[in-house]
């Protein structure tokens, strides 16, 4: 069973060289600790920013320099600064390669809630809509089941979708599946320790496994 | 070249009305257009509808003018962190319609180009979409949004000049660019405020021509939502 | 009867104080020369500037300067530079407060016919579609006959159209007029030395004319 | 940062094939990229869809590969001075389709914000119209108008760093910015290109993620077409 960074560790094996790529908050921010040092990547912060580097030292804190997260950051050699609506554009026209956000639920045909909870006060999507809407390949960083214990890979999703048919991948504490174009959660890593029988019994929605599920590698 | 200043927030934001619907610039707290908000809290004016992605925190930003009930309605895409504006949602004093950031940006933009509206892919199949035109172009669906049809604009640059060009810095420029554009009298503070030719005509993110009314504005907080350091 | 210059020096006193201004080629361009000097006027090039200043001294010129004419410019201090979809954007969205342009016809309605004559190589209608449609206050700048002496001044235009229902004002060698709301030329004033005779000659479209017509005045 | 840079010319335009087509910056001979037009010229490709707001001169731009008969459809809003331009339009040789140059503005920039198509007032009521939707928005009619399809974009950037980023000098802006934000595959020129950390990123125009291929142009003519010089 993985804790929060051995799920954004297994996330980093995903990114590709030379790929842009857009961090949700929570699990995702912390994917950037762990890219490959010869693994070229661009970070997006869709506040206007491509080329986003780690926190500021104290002495280099702007309060003018903040992520989508709202975060003091600093930015890299080569970066970009652009208004919300360039930045908004280039998700929009698929120019980010991988986008990696949380999710409360995800459905097996790939829709995706994580915005709001009914009878719980909305904070609202953010730009959570517009990358879900857009990506090329989006992979979800989340928790298998919720506090309550319940999955959250399900047949359908109960709360208010954020999108639809746009979930490529799935990462969680137990497990690494895709999501199929036709429908279904296949299933493709276990997480150390933990048995296929486990993770069938934390998966309501379609559970597809075909032959030796291998166990994730780290380096 | 056309003189665009005006002498400080309070005469800037001398004719804004009871009713009025306002864009209100940056992302978080940063890049808000703070002298301006404070003018606003000042002259007291009520039932606003603000556009902003955000809605400031209990004690600064559009919070200031949520404390004192000045606001009717927001139209935001995300309003986490203010138990004020929690408490007005809860109890049914003010109204907030949720949109896709992008979409507030689009909207903008819209507006700043001339266009009545725009597509967008995002909401589809969501709430967002309830009640609203889809359509589908090459095999997906998009949602119809209007440009935003606002009478104030209210943004804050880094640099501008008398004649109103507007220069941003980092990731303050954010909303800023597009409200400005979008605003049919768009006012700008500045944190400094130069004479026609200072500025490279080259480097100019808002020309002018889209800002009626600027001030350079004093005091600047820049407060910071969430100081994160590395160690 | 006026010249082409007298033409843009009537058409000059048109011009508002701290107004933006965007001139066609032609008679039109001509008009920046003859703006009173305490009237503050921004000219835009719809190639992407605003704040255009006078042709170049030799060592000035800039073969990245250029206006819409495809002429060597120079920038006033204050200028700023844009790409052509803001430069658009700015005149859709009525930035632009009066737009001064040449015309083969206009109709007793408005509409504007200066792109195309069929059976001739058409060059194009460049960004003149884009003015006609969007411009808040256009005075077309032109001969009242053309070369083989026929009225430009038209019930409708027997040319392809560049936009419909937009011209607002009209000034001639012979006469100034408004295009009425409702249809019409309304004769405002006459060129020195002219009589109504001569433009009501010179007028196809319904020319009306109410009370004395005066003769237009120069400094 | 992701590195963009390819050699020169001839390597950035390998791929161009027969029939493609190309998106291709510059107000008449303003910004034109003058070394991709002369490796397209050399490489001898042919049947060429090419948007671009002129279509050069006789002996120079797109002029030069009229010329070869590489250029089987020109999408323009402007298309004069040039004889043998004239000569293949009038022969049948070479389609054109004039629209209007917001319009064309338009359509490169909805590309580049992944709008499938805008709303824009230009050319109601003329020819333009013709067999496309009109709709009417509070009072207004508004065209819709396609956003381009189109493999490659060719721009000329003054600078440019390695990461892909562009910043442009004077009216040389014009379409290049939009265009290299509409194509699949953009590849840009750039008088003068610089490692990444060089360039302010608070001036950049185009920001490097549109650009998938850069190289640093030389024998840069840029011609004028018109100058005009006070005396």
């Amino acid at each position: 069973m993985l804790d929060k960074e051995g799920i954004a560790k297994r996330i980093a094996q995903e990114i590709q060289n030379n790929s842009y790529v857009n961090l949700g908050i929570g699990i995702p921010t912390l994917v950037a600790n762990y890219i490959p040092k010869d693994i070229h990547v661009c970070f997006q912060s869709e506040n206007g920013l491509l080329g986003m580097g780690p926190f500021p030292k104290e002495s280099e804190v702007d309060p003018d320099l903040i992520n989508a997260g709202k975060q003091t950051i600093t930015m890299l050699p080569g970066a970009a600064l652009f208004d919300s609506a360039m930045s908004f554009g280039m998700i929009h026209a698929q120019k980010i390669d991988l986008t990696i956000l949380g999710a409360m639920e995800v459905s097996e045909m790939g829709d995706i809630a994580n915005w709001k909870i009914p009878g719980k006060m909305v904070k609202g999507m953010g730009g959570a809509m517009d990358l879900v809407a857009s990506a090329k390949n989006i992979i979800v960083a989340m928790q298998h089941v919720n506090k309550a214990g319940e999955s959250k890979l399900l047949p359908t999703c109960s709360l208010p979708l954020t999108g639809i048919q746009c979930v490529k991948k799935i990462v969680t504490e137990l497990a690494v599946l895709s999501v199929l174009p036709e429908g279904g959660f296949k299933l493709l890593e276990r997480a150390p320790g933990v048995s296929v029988e486990t993770i069938k019994k934390a998966t309501l929605g379609k559970l597809i496994i075909e032959g030796e599920i291998p166990e994730m590698a780290f380096d | 070249m056309i003189n665009k200043k005006v002498a400080n927030a309070e005469q800037a934001i001398e004719d804004v009305m009871d009713g009025d619907t306002l864009l209100l610039g940056g992302f978080g707290l940063c890049g808000i257009p703070e002298n301006c908000i404070a003018a606003l809290v000042k002259k007291g004016v009520t039932n606003l509808t603000c556009v902003s992605n955000n809605a400031g925190v209990d004690d600064f930003g559009i919070g200031l003018m949520l404390h004192q009930k000045q606001v009717k309605k927001m139209i935001s895409s995300y309003v986490g962190e203010n138990a004020e504006f929690e408490r007005q949602l809860l109890s049914g004093e003010l109204d907030v319609e949720l949109i896709p950031q992008g979409t507030l940006a689009f909207r903008c933009m819209a507006a700043g180009y001339g266009m009545p509206a725009i597509y967008t892919p995002a909401g589809i199949g969501t709430e967002v979409a309830i009640g609203k035109e889809v359509r589908n172009f090459k095999g997906k669906d998009y949602l119809l949004e209007e440009a935003f049809d606002a009478k104030f604009a209210m943004v804050k640059a880094w640099k501008g000049d008398t004649a109103g060009n507007l220069i941003f810095k980092a990731t303050s420029r954010n909303f800023n660019t597009v409200m400005a554009m979008a605003g049919k009298i768009t006012i700008a503070e500045v944190e400094e405020l130069v004479e026609p030719g200072e500025l490279d005509p080259n480097q100019i993110h808002v020309p002018g021509i889209y800002v009626h009314r600027i001030f350079q504005g004093d005091h600047y907080e820049k407060r910071i939502e969430k100081k994160t350091i590395s160690v």
